[in-house]
């Protein structure tokens, strides 16, 4: 039962979760979480290619770390703009924010 | 010792981020002082790169490849760079308290993007799209109290976590299939497997994330908004710089495959065409101007997409060629558009109304750019289309050229309507003439001259394209 | 050859002729447009030597063997040599010195009767320009310079008839004029090339040599001949295209008499005969020319007895006796037609000149009104009618006669009589129409005084008014000399017949042997001359012709066979309604609408496009995916 | 870099005096009118003295490519600056001097944005000129935009009826003209192995497989083809006349028309000639339809540019005829008629211009009289409309003469068609000059002046060279020659 194929399926899993999440949660906050999901589902992908495939062993956990820290930063970043955003719109909802189209 | 000579112009880039940071933290906020510290420093930056082009050799266990190749993209980026500080003059769309900010993630962009050049190992591409998409992503926001800059900022952001996310699966699956992450070892490997779904899946993936930075067709979404949303100079960096990253990259991704994958160039023909469609078509039907300007570089994505699917070296170095035209080229129109707006507000294309009386220069510069992007011969922009044409056509995709000169031709019209605006309308009410300072026409005249010289006379410039090409191939 | 003609007497002859004219045509136009008197003199002065050095050609020539022929490079494109020089045979001296006789007298008449015009100076320019055209035409070595002549002869009398260009219906004329031509001018060129291609060159002596028989097959030379034939039909008003002539008649009288009697209408028959040996050589083809040339003459002799316009009159009789000259040479007898041609020109410019005095003095064209305003009170131009409407009738002591008993005795020659039928028949009404118009002027109803001198200057914009007595004199003296050849010019027949002839040798058999024929035609031409009188001279007579008093047959002539409302109706409906207008709406709406069309799409798919850009982020994502799930798609298939 | 330049670069002068010319009137300021135009006026001169003496110097007996300047360019491409005079391009090299002095001179009293426009016009014939005298495709595709874009802002800015859509047409049109040519010299260079753009170097029998050369030759003909005014492509000519001003619509019937069928002879029918002689049939019943259907629509219009554009269109028809030919007369007779037609235009819509200068209307039904008020204005417009029906002792009747000759003995359908069709342009042409020039006074015409003399000079100059040509055709069709005849008898 442990092989890559588990691991992988499990990624897969946890990536079109992720896509699901971003198109189908309406806040902000939501769509952020989404996309952590997908991030963390390539991590593990990278850990198991790497547990079962790649010789030399230490590449995929430097990679996850490295995701992980770009993670925050990102999300660090998502949240200040949907403070301005809550501070304009009194609202997170990704509906209110339309006015640019066309 | 010799080592991190090679790494001078990114080290440069580094110092002025630190210089940047200590304005920032500077009580008193002067933007004048700031804007001369940013003139010197980025001008002093085009210098470096410039001196630095013959570097050769490869750092940080061979991650990072410094060679023609890189060089020349570090010196597009450190000219745009310097150029577009030099149109924040009066930086009036952003607050005044904002102003050490703005150069600093400026340099931080422009910093990460010359990371992003001379890359050669998954990660560090990673990393370093990652940098300068986050110093983007904060730059739109930052203008002044208008409210739709914001939602665009968000919008560029999702847009881009997104494809980052899904670039970084698609590298997972890269290094599951070739069990390596250095690009050396990549193209060795990868061509053998390629028929391998997963290796094909995973490519495309990775291919997504720098398709948003160019803003191709199914990642084009953020491109109008943002244009819009953001600051008249963010805009300008943002289609004129981050576009010569991404043109980099992808070619470096795109040699990966070594050209005998069908699949892969049917994709990317396909891509091509829909964006220069979608871009021509779209574009025709816009008031604003940045909006259009959004449009057109989603079909210059597509003519860039042209001469990096031809896989040859002709292809990449005319894709070279044409990164530099269109740099030039856009940002000759966005110093017109932000001379005309002076508060930094959005320019209609209505407001370009008698603008050969206004400013005469003005007038001619933007005639000539809006010709160069239409693919009128004396300018570059002619011949850049001319070389992308020429490279496609060698490996026989005479429909794709055929279709790509229809769509200038579709482009001709919308870009007509802007020299029309500027010099058949006549404003309804009386505009003030346009006092256009000394600099000001001496940068304009610069960029005429070059896009007319480089356009009659593109020899030079071809040559050290190619060579840059030659380089990339012999990795 | 250009070094050499100041020495050749004759090129220098022939090329001062020829050339002169147009020297001044230039001048006029360039130079002395606002001097009218300095440009009349020197047109005048340029035709005359034209006239004194083509009587020098044709009297250093009499005893001519050999045509004398001279060539210069105009043209060399690939294997097309067009070359530009003088062929000086019989034929071409005659014609040569009847263009310069006739333009002579018509310019010195000009004087007086375009005096005071404001288009004066003009008016000599185009004469000039059509006296060039002609005198080179017929001295033209090979046909192609001849159809270029042909063409510029055409464009002057589209000039000429459209001179009073404020009148609508003069310059109506000139363009009917100018397209009908250019439809005969068409067939014309269409031959030409056909002649070109099969046969190599087009020169004309080549042309008249037995051995095109070698190169074209017999067919080929008949369609030919049919296609060269249309041009004759075009330019001498033949059947299919007679009514230009008519209409022509908008132009100053000097201009009829000049071109559209003695000169340029001739220029057809002058073809014919000028190729005569080339047409000989397909008896089909001479058979349809006699056909067409009966029916015009017949056609044209019926119209004539109907209008009461004195210059109408003598534009039908002219298309009726080039009509007999077509039947002449058709009929094989080429002397006959040529000279019958020489006399035409002579008597009809005569008839047309008088007639312009009568104009000039009654302001009216309708000649019985001249009658009653005492028309036969002017002396000199009476007589001179007289003689000339005696010698077209055929009468014996004039050259009228002796031209048309040629024509008879080659008509007689053919084996089917009908042909000889048909011309006694013209002869009879052409003797009853012109001395209608005779007698109509000479013993007129009743004589009213009123018009006889002062009459205001309306019409042809030139006031004849001030009637002093010089004009009077110049335009006199054109008409004794005419009247005076039509008397003397008969009794030349015989050395004619041997200078032209002479080396033809017994072409055709020699007519004269018909003694009863002479008797016959004279005497139909007395009978018309008698039942005119009888309708119009005696003293109770009713002044109303046989014709008129059957109402449909004079509607049916004096609309001259409704062939003019079917080419109105045929230009209105199909040229105009259908093609015109089919052609311009679809251009309109199918090319151009489709272009429109087709731009305006692009803008719309630009406008429906916009939409997919909506506000909502998460629709962008979703298209995003959907695009990436498709591209993944193909992978896998 | 291999120079090779003649004793005196005159081709590269032709050039220069327009790019010249063109600086000078920018530099001059906006207010001084009559001092920008008498130095497009000499700019303007010093190009016609130079193509007519290049006319003349060209030395028959050697024949071949002459006055030739090779500079190599880009090394990479294969592409050279390279100039050269043969016996097709003379011609039009002289045509385009005459109709740019003509034109300068017939705008003598424009006032409003006078730098502009001769700024413009400049830029347009410096393309002219340059896509007539360059013997490479690369250079020969540069110029011949160059001399496209400047059209949108003369008609845009000094424009007459319906400007702006006039302008936008004719623009879009012919640049999506050039939206086929492209791809068809891409074709060719790509093809050809040679890797490079050089005409004489591609024109070697072998270079191109008989496939290759019929593909490209449909190509470069339709995009060459809509500029020339082929039969489908035809509509944006009479629009983009109607809305241009004079000396535009001089320039550009006169001259542009003549570049698209040059092209075609130049690039197409040199480096394709078994796809010429392949694509001939089409090119034959293109331009039939072209005369006929050009005179006929000429005869429903009632707008005096409109007509004018109709009879280019129709005579272009017959310059297609004659290269549809494939043989040497029906070249010769091609392209002495593109130059005849040129001249005979030129003088058409001056005389229309000056008439419309005047009276401000260009509808027929509106004119009347004109012969009475401006003698010599309409007397121009008259020789030029003689010209048009192809009266002999005219520059143009030759021209129709050898092409109708050639095309009669390759088409004789087609041949006989267009001669007919000649009636027709004769019928619209007179009738046109009938309603305008003849007939009544019109009182409210009453008190306009006639043509100055000053005004005349450019119509005379015209005038004189219709005639000159009329009456001493060997001397255009010597230099013809020299060019056709080698190229014919080169033919697989």
């Amino acid at each position: 039962m442990n092989s890559l194929t588990t691991y992988l399926f499990i990624a897969a899993l946890l990536f079109s979760l992720g896509i699901f999440g971003v198109f189908q949660r309406r806040s902000l906050i939501g769509m952020l979480i989404a996309i952590e999901l997908m991030l963390n589902a390539a991590s593990i992908n990278f850990m198991a290619f790497n547990r079962f495939l790649a010789p030399d062993p230490i590449v995929g956990q430097i990679y996850t770390l490295f995701i992980m820290g770009i993670a925050a930063a990102e999300a660090a970043i998502a949240l200040s703009i949907i403070v301005a955003l809550f501070r304009r719109l009194r609202s997170i909802n990704i509906e209110r924010a339309q006015e640019l189209r066309g | 010792m010799k080592l991190w000579i090679l790494f001078i112009p990114e080290l440069y880039c580094l110092l002025m981020g630190v210089v940047f940071f200590g304005l920032a933290m500077v009580a008193r906020p002067n933007p004048r002082r700031d804007y001369f510290v940013a003139l010197l420093l980025a001008s002093a930056g085009v210098v470096v790169a410039l001196a630095s082009i013959k570097l050769e050799g490869t750092l940080f266990f061979e991650a990072y490849r410094v060679d023609l190749f890189s060089q020349v993209f570090k010196v597009m980026l450190a000219m745009g760079f310097f150029l577009v500080i030099c149109f924040c003059t009066e930086l009036n769309g952003i607050e005044e308290r904002h102003h050490p900010e703005f150069y600093l993630f400026l340099t931080t962009c422009t910093l990460a993007m010359m990371l992003l050049v001379s890359s050669v190992e998954l990660l560090t591409i990673y990393v370093a799209l990652e940098l300068s998409s986050y110093s983007l992503y904060i730059l739109v926001p930052l203008r002044r109290g208008h409210g739709i800059d914001v939602e665009a900022g968000i919008k560029y952001l999702m847009v881009g976590a997104t494809s980052s996310a899904v670039m970084l699966f698609g590298l997972s699956f890269i290094f599951g299939v070739t069990h390596t992450t250095y690009v050396v070892d990549i193209i060795n490997v990868l061509p053998s497997v390629i028929s391998s779904p997963a290796a094909i899946v995973g490519l495309l993936l990775v291919l997504c994330g720098f398709f948003f930075k160019l803003a191709v067709f199914p990642f084009h979404f953020w491109a109008p908004d943002v244009y819009q949303g953001a600051a008249n100079q963010v805009t300008a960096y943002i289609a004129s710089a981050s576009k010569v990253a991404a043109v980099a990259i992808i070619m470096r991704m795109v040699s990966l495959v070594g050209g005998d994958s069908k699949y892969l160039v049917h994709v990317l023909v396909t891509l091509s065409i829909a964006s220069m469609t979608l871009g021509n078509l779209v574009a025709i039907v816009q008031k604003d101007m940045k909006r259009l300007l959004a449009y057109s570089s989603i079909s210059h994505a597509g003519y860039v997409l042209i001469g990096i699917l031809s896989m040859s070296q002709t292809g990449y170095a005319s894709a070279i060629f044409y990164a530099l035209a269109y740099l030039v080229m856009n940002l000759c129109c966005f110093l017109v558009v932000i001379k005309v707006a002076q508060d930094g507000s959005d320019l209609k294309i209505a407001q370009l109304a008698g603008l050969h009386r206004r400013s005469p220069i003005l007038a001619m510069a933007l005639m000539l750019a809006v010709f160069g992007l239409a693919g009128i011969p004396p300018t570059i922009g002619f011949t850049g289309k001319f070389l992308v044409f020429a490279a496609a056509m060698e490996k026989g995709y005479i429909t794709l050229v055929i279709i790509a000169m229809i769509n200038a031709t579709i482009s001709l019209y919308y870009y007509i309507l802007v020299v029309k605006a500027a010099y058949l309308m006549e404003p309804d009410v009386e505009q003030p003439r346009l006092a256009v300072s000394i600099p000001t026409k001496l940068l304009t005249g610069a960029l005429v001259t070059l896009m007319v010289v480089f356009g009659v006379f593109p020899h030079y410039l071809l040559e050290v394209a190619r060579a840059a090409a030659r380089m990339l191939l012999q990795v | 050859m250009t070094s050499s003609w100041f020495q050749d007497p004759t090129l220098l002859a022939a090329a001062l002729a020829a050339l002169l004219p147009f020297v001044t045509f230039a001048l006029i136009m360039i130079f002395t447009r606002p001097y009218p008197k300095l440009s009349a003199a020197i047109s005048i002065a340029a035709v005359s030597v034209s006239l004194v050095c083509a009587i020098f050609l044709l009297s250093s020539h009499w005893h001519l063997e050999k045509p004398i022929q001279y060539a210069a490079k105009w043209i060399i494109s690939g294997d097309i040599y067009i070359p530009f020089g003088f062929l000086l045979d019989q034929l071409s001296l005659v014609m040569l010195t009847i263009v310069a006789v006739i333009s002579f007298l018509v310019q010195v008449y000009s004087l007086g009767y375009m005096a005071g015009d404001p288009g004066f100076a003009r008016y000599y320019a185009f004469q000039s320009l059509f006296a060039w055209a002609m005198m080179t035409m017929s001295i033209a070595p090979t046909m192609l310079q001849f159809y270029v002549f042909w063409e510029l002869v055409g464009l002057a009398s589209y000039l000429l008839i459209g001179f009073y260009y404020e009148k609508f219906s003069a310059s109506e004329a000139g363009k009917k004029a100018f397209v009908m031509t250019r439809f005969g001018d068409i067939a014309f060129f269409l031959g030409l090339l056909l002649v070109l291609f099969n046969f190599g060159n087009l020169n004309i002596l080549d042309m008249n040599s037995v051995d095109v028989t070698a190169r074209m097959s017999p067919a080929l030379i008949t369609l030919s001949a049919i296609l060269i034939f249309g041009g004759v039909a075009g330019k001498s008003a033949q059947f299919p295209l007679l009514t230009w002539l008519p209409d022509a008649m908008e132009g100053p009288t000097p201009v009829s008499a000049l071109l559209h009697s003695a000169t340029m209408v001739a220029a057809g028959v002058y073809m014919f005969a000028r190729i005569f040996p080339f047409f000989s050589h397909s008896a089909a083809a001479m058979n349809t020319f006699l056909a067409i040339g009966t029916i015009t003459m017949l056609l044209a002799s019926t119209m004539a007895m109907v209008t009461r316009d004195i210059k109408q009159v003598w534009a039908y009789s002219t298309v009726s006796q080039l009509g007999f000259m077509v039947m002449g040479l058709a009929a094989g007898s080429y002397f006959a037609g040529i000279f019958h041609l020489t006399t035409h020109a002579g008597f009809k410019a005569l008839l047309f000149l008088c007639s312009g005095v009568f104009i000039h003095e009654f302001e009216t064209n309708d000649f019985f009104e001249m009658g009653k305003y005492g028309g036969r009170g002017l002396k000199v131009p009476m007589v001179c009618m007289t003689v000339a409407a005696a010698a077209l009738s055929g009468l014996p002591p004039l050259s009228g006669f002796f031209s048309k008993e040629a024509i008879m005795g080659g008509l007689a020659g053919l084996h089917n009589p009908v042909w000889l039928w048909a011309g006694l028949l013209g002869a009879f009404l052409t003797a009853y129409y012109s001395f209608r118009l005779i007698f109509s002027i000479l013993f007129p109803r009743k004589i009213e005084k009123t018009h006889q001198g002062e009459h205001g200057g309306h019409g042809h914009g030139h006031d004849g008014g001030h009637h002093h007595v010089g004009i009077y004199w110049v335009m006199a003296w054109p008409l004794i000399i005419l009247a005076s050849i039509t008397l003397v010019l008969g009794f030349f027949h015989t050395p004619l017949e041997n200078f032209l002839v002479g080396h033809h040798g017994g072409a055709e058999a020699h007519g004269g042997h018909h003694a009863w024929l002479l008797y016959v035609a004279v005497g139909l031409a007395l009978s018309g001359v008698g039942l005119a009188w009888l309708e119009f001279g005696r003293k109770g007579a009713s002044q109303v012709g046989f014709v008129e008093k059957i109402e449909p047959m004079s509607r049916l002539f004096a609309n001259r066979w409704y062939i003019d409302h079917f080419y109105r109706r045929f230009l209105d409906y199909f040229i105009y309604g259908i093609v015109s207008n089919l052609f311009t709406r679809n251009d309109r709406r199918v090319i151009d609408g489709g272009i429109d069309g087709i731009c305006r799409a692009t803008v719309g798919s630009g406008w429906a496009l916009s939409f997919l850009q909506s506000g909502m982020l998460q629709y962008n994502l979703m298209v995003m995916f959907a695009v990436l799930a498709l591209v993944a798609l193909y992978f896998f298939f | 870099m291999s120079m090779e330049f003649a004793n005196f670069p005159y081709l590269t002068a032709i050039l220069l005096s327009c790019v010249v010319g063109l600086l000078v009137i920018l530099f001059i300021p906006d207010e001084r009118k009559m001092l920008i135009k008498w130095v497009s006026l000499v700019f303007s001169g010093i190009t016609m003295v130079l193509s007519i003496y290049l006319f003349f110097a060209y030395d028959k007996t050697q024949g071949g490519l002459q006055f030739v300047e090779r500079v190599l360019w880009v090394k990479s491409l294969g592409i050279y600056y390279f100039n050269g005079a043969d016996g097709f391009n003379l011609p039009m090299l002289m045509l385009t001097g005459i109709v740019l002095f003509t034109g300068v001179l017939t705008m003598w009293e424009l006032e409003t944005r006078v730098k502009e426009f001769f700024a413009f016009t400049f830029l347009l014939v410096a393309g002219v000129f340059g896509v007539f005298m360059s013997m490479d495709l690369f250079f020969i595709f540069v110029w011949y935009d160059v001399s496209l874009f400047p059209m949108y802002p003369l008609i845009a800015i000094w424009g007459s009826t319906r400007k702006e859509y006039g302008a936008m047409k004719l623009t879009l049109y012919l640049l999506a003209g050039s939206a086929l040519i492209l791809p068809g010299i891409l074709y060719l260079f790509v093809n050809s192995g040679l890797n490079t753009f050089d005409i004489v170097a591609l024109m070697q029998p072998g270079t191109f497989t008989p496939f290759q050369q019929k593909f490209a030759f449909i190509l470069l003909y339709l995009g060459f083809g809509i500029l020339a005014g082929v039969w489908p492509f035809h509509t944006w000519s009479p629009v983009g006349h109607v809305a241009a001003p004079t000396s535009v619509s001089m320039i550009h019937a006169g001259v542009l028309m003549k570049l698209g069928a040059f092209g075609v002879l130049r690039v197409a029918i040199f480096l394709c000639p078994e796809g010429w002689q392949y694509w001939a049939q089409l090119m034959a019943v293109l331009a039939t339809c072209g005369i006929v259907y050009g005179a006929f629509v000429g005869l429903a219009q009632t707008d005096l540019k409109y007509v004018i554009g109709y009879s280019s269109v129709s005579h272009m028809g017959i310059v297609g005829l004659g290269l549809a030919t494939v043989t040497v007369d029906g070249l010769n007779g091609a392209v002495f008629q593109m130059f005849a037609h040129g001249v005979m235009t030129a003088l058409l819509f001056s005389s229309v211009g000056y008439i419309y200068d005047k009276t401000h209307t260009k509808m027929i039904p509106e004119l009347g009289g004109m012969s009475r008020t401006m003698p010599v204005a309409s007397g121009y417009f008259i020789v030029a409309a003689l010209a048009g029906i192809g009266v002999p002792c005219l520059a143009s009747f030759w021209a129709e003469l050898l092409v109708f000759i050639s095309a009669f003995k390759t088409y004789p359908i087609r041949g006989a068609l267009a001669i007919c069709g000649l009636v027709v342009s004769a019928l619209f042409m007179l009738r046109v000059v009938q309603r305008t020039f003849y007939g009544e006074k019109r009182e409210e015409f009453d008190h306009l002046p006639d043509v100055s003399f000053g005004l005349g000079i450019p119509r005379m100059i015209l005038v004189a060279v219709i005639v000159f040509f009329g009456l001493f055709p060997s001397v255009m069709l010597d230099v013809i020659q020299v060019a056709s005849i080698p190229f014919i008898n080169g033919l697989p």
